[in-house]
């Protein structure tokens, strides 16, 4: 099989495999609002080793959707091309309150060792410095869902207006707008949580899964040429690390080009610094 | 909720939105960037309503020009914002951070219940436990309740009835009787759970072409029809057009310039400086540009080059 | 108007218009099982004097049908016929569940004094003689309609086999399936019941309504022939007696014609006794 | 609920059928005279299924004949009869009065709130109170709570969730995709709130052509889907065909006769004495006669004349 093109591979598209790969085989899931990475690695978890999956347009609500193309907004009628039936949203609230839905991605604008996420504000609840968009259904859903895989594309440290150095993960949330692995002084199974919460974590520089004792992010893998140091650099607290870290293991050129062909208009890339896409991977 | 029985709903704009009183709960419908009643909100803008409180799921510009244009003291949405395409929702953004309006972030699964509660007539709907989220701390009003039956932790969200449902659809007959196309959003919850609703529609048809299509939400639970084509515009209405990413891009670059340039240059022109909507949509573009909107379904290559035009 | 064949009426098409009155303009109206008499009624109100009325066809849900003919069995989809839009079942429960339902019609295999109607069993729960097909969607929505209209084309006594008397119309049913006005010991407001019950009753006999300070049901009119002593017969507890009972106002000749133009198949007169169905009444 | 993920959902009807464990809560589909599953009931029968549970609304010829064939031991229905047509159901009836099968009388409005809290993942739902009527003797389960919010006295009612639901639709693909006509009863909630759900359909289209007509319940959500054209036969299954008001004149004829009399001649004929849909198709009339119930459609004096002969 020859594949154009693909002698080579990006940030987002090695995370949306990293991520197709949290998907088994007959799942059922979700993703709701600002998709194109996820939806991308839905897809290509659908196209490749969980063609069983079940999973749902988003907010659309269709059924196993094949859209051409991936639109920039979630809320755009392409992602309902082939999909049948169409539900009523609440059908999928409904599962995920069943205890049905297997796996559903989130992000987040602070995320904590734990896994915790803050998508509702910075600063405190009094004083509002920065208002972020809201966690669509992922505050209730993240409670429900048996698991979800935490993704960010902003695994860095900024230095802010003031020098400071401003961590997507930090030591804690400035708001808990879904809850992770454990509260600081509670787990799930103590706050009478149904589901399983985070189980890992897929970054522009490496995954993590979570440590069982401590319920703290653990380093995995580390994609090409991103060292431990660089991770801690980039990390607002301590991880645990893996006994053995090893490199994410690669793409096939099969995904790339599922990848390419699943999103044309490469609505993936959006919100990657311009640097990490030019940046390519060899097989 | 709510029984509306007259048999005539047609009604102006302007008519329409006077009926919606001030310090309202408002369910509006859509989401994201789709179906949106912008042509409505524009018009409870000029009309200067003001100290609403909405309630639903993930929003956009619609909520985003409700604040800037004094219309929400209180914002109980699961999400407002442009997603990744072009990030935050800049005019919701600033008048939280300035205390003007006042943030209830809740929860999809939990708009759905609430509503749900208000349909089915309780005073509240039992979930499945919900905590160890700061999102209880803006929700006070959630009780945990241990269940008779089972022993288990259950939280119990009350009832919220909207004043208004504030909906665009494609098709209404004059009684009322409504045709929506899928995807349906909260949309029917909204309606059945409101008190009042006002629909706009792309066209107004006659009952008999209606019992032809089939209508989807019964007259009796529609207050007010209006016929607004492209009354979703700049958000999209499926099968009939998509939406305005061009008119979008601008909307978010003018209102992150700030309020005083927002007002200015978007509220001032578009809002305020129309007096109909047939003025608007000659503003935005006429009928070229709205045209060109529809060509969405004339195949792929089209369809992305109108999502993905680069601004 | 030139009203062919309307030189006369019948008992079931006078309990049709007694009915049909009973149904303000503007009405929502719901009618589930076994229905051919109250669907005749509301069809015959929606033509007359409550167009505004809104009803749905039965189990069916569909919106205020127009069918050619009234079918033997309320499941039939003729019942749909010119409905727009076709509802799910349980959009009328929960309108009646919020307090939106003005009207319904019930009857009963036992109806006692207060207008408590069982159609579950008669004997005890311990022993059966005759099971009853249930109350269907009464019980429930018994409690939450703001009133009820009760009829019955079975206001006799017949003998049994042991030569006792069995009337319809009871001092106390064997079970109560809808509560009527009031319990032995609670009316309606104690009881915490949002809907205010029956306040209605049109038989083959006469009509009543309630009289308000003992709740009892109170003789009102009585049709072409029959006299107060005839339904003290046929009653087996005592009712009021209104200081004026009239002749239950007679139907129009345009009432009566489109009843049969609403029901050719004559279903309405499923149950009646043949000598019930040859009276003819003059206008 | 449930998640059945395969694509493969075509199923003979005795493997099917074989699936359902005795003591099993089962929700059948249709209502009174409509499309109720009645040739899957037929092959339950002849399995020698029992000890089952029904809940459901206001039904007829089926759940008498579940009663009749030893299948059912609890009728949680809110309604089982003939209507003014042909009374009350004979079977039913009997083997109550003879205390075979348990009278668990409910009401429509219990069963859509008792599956709606299996659908929403809930040990109960609360309701507008009910109370003053003997059906709460019948359910020792109902308690009474007090509103936390308004101090008002609501019902509680725990969930029921069923293990199987039997339905007839119209159409399935072979993944298990089901169309259903208007009107549905309660046939989506009882699917949507069942473990399990086997679905007879008039007809098995291809996946590209359920497409082109667009599904009503979601594959995942049935285990099995069985072709059987007239699967609902005698009841109605529009719009293809009405029901078979003669032959039910004569079930009932038969059933009111006694419990042998039923036995030998309606039980060994129809359910017992065939080996297939397919031979009781012919038995009941065969070809011309199951079109003659298709003719309704061809006008009012037609559908006038089915519905009406005299029997």
């Amino acid at each position: 099989m020859s594949i154009k093109g693909t002698d080579y591979y990006t940030i987002d598209e090695l995370m949306a495999v990293c991520m197709a790969r949290t998907i088994k085989n007959g799942d059922t899931i979700f993703n709701g609002v600002a998709v194109p990475l996820p939806f991308t690695a839905i897809m290509l978890a659908f196209k490749t080793h969980a063609p069983e999956s079940i999973f749902w347009s988003g907010l659309l609500a269709g059924l196993n959707p094949d859209p051409p193309f991936l639109p920039p907004t979630s809320g755009d009628s392409v992602m309902l091309h082939r999909a049948n039936p169409i539900l009523h949203l609440h059908q999928i609230f409904d599962l995920a309150m069943r205890g049905e839905l297997d796996r559903i991605f989130f992000s987040g604008a602070q995320i904590d060792k734990y896994g915790n996420l803050n998508n509702t504000l910075i600063g405190t609840l009094d004083n509002i410095k920065i208002k972020l968009p809201g966690g669509a259904g992922s505050s209730h859903i993240g409670c429900f869902a048996k698991n979800y895989t935490i993704w960010s594309i902003r695994h860095d440290a900024k230095v802010s207006s003031k020098g400071q150095r401003v961590f997507t993960f930090v030591e804690s949330v400035d708001f808990v707008t879904t809850v992770g692995r454990r509260t600081s002084t509670r787990n799930r199974d103590e706050l009478g949580l149904m589901g399983g919460g985070p189980d890992c974590v897929v970054t522009n520089l490496c995954t993590f899964d979570f440590d069982p004792l401590t319920d703290v992010m653990r380093l995995k893998t580390l994609h090409p040429g991103v060292t431990v140091e660089e991770v801690l650099e980039n990390t607002g607290f301590e991880p645990v690390l893996s006994d053995t870290i090893v490199e994410t293991p690669p793409p096939t050129k099969e995904e790339i080009a599922l990848i390419r062909e699943i999103d044309p208009m490469n609505t993936r890339k959006v919100g990657f610094s311009r640097s990490a896409l030019e940046k390519r991977y060899d097989f | 909720m709510g029984i509306h029985s007259s048999k005539d709903k047609v009604c102006s704009l302007s008519k329409a939105v006077s009926r919606i009183e001030d310090g309202s709960i408002i369910a509006v419908g859509g989401n994201l960037s789709a179906r949106e009643p912008m042509a409505i909100i524009r018009e409870m803008i000029r009309q200067g309503k003001c100290n609403m409180h909405s309630i639903g799921g993930a929003h956009g510009v619609d909520i985003d020009l409700l604040c800037a244009g004094g219309v929400l003291r209180r914002v109980q949405n699961s999400y407002v914002g442009f997603e990744a395409d072009f990030g935050l929702a800049p005019n919701y953004r600033r008048m939280v951070q300035q205390k003007k309006v006042i943030p209830k972030d809740t929860d999809c699964v939990a708009v759905l219940m609430q509503l749900r509660a208000s349909v089915y007539g309780l005073p509240f709907m039992p979930m499945k436990l919900v905590t160890g989220t700061n999102i209880l701390d803006l929700h006070p009003e959630y009780i945990v309740m241990t269940c008779p039956y089972t022993g288990e932790k259950l939280s119990l969200l009350p009832a919220v009835k909207p004043d208004w449902a504030i909906i665009h659809a494609h098709k209404s007959d004059p009684k009322g009787n409504i045709k929506l196309h899928p995807p349906y959003f909260a949309d029917l919850l909204a309606i059945e759970a409101s008190q009042n609703s006002i629909v706009s529609v792309e066209e107004i048809v006659s009952e008999e072409e209606m019992d032809k299509i089939g209508a989807t939400v019964p007259y009796y639970e529609v207050t007010a029809v209006v016929e607004l084509p492209f009354g979703a515009h700049p958000t999209s209405c499926y099968p009939d057009y998509t939406y305005d990413r061009k008119h979008l891009a601008e909307y978010v670059k003018l209102a992150n310039r700030g309020e005083d340039v927002f007002r200015k240059e978007y509220l001032e022109k578009y809002v305020f400086g129309v007096k109909s909507h047939d003025e608007y949509l000659e503003l935005v573009g006429g009928h070229d540009a709205l045209e060109e909107l529809t060509k969405w379904n004339q195949g792929t290559e089209k369809w992305c080059e109108l999502l993905g035009r680069n601004l």
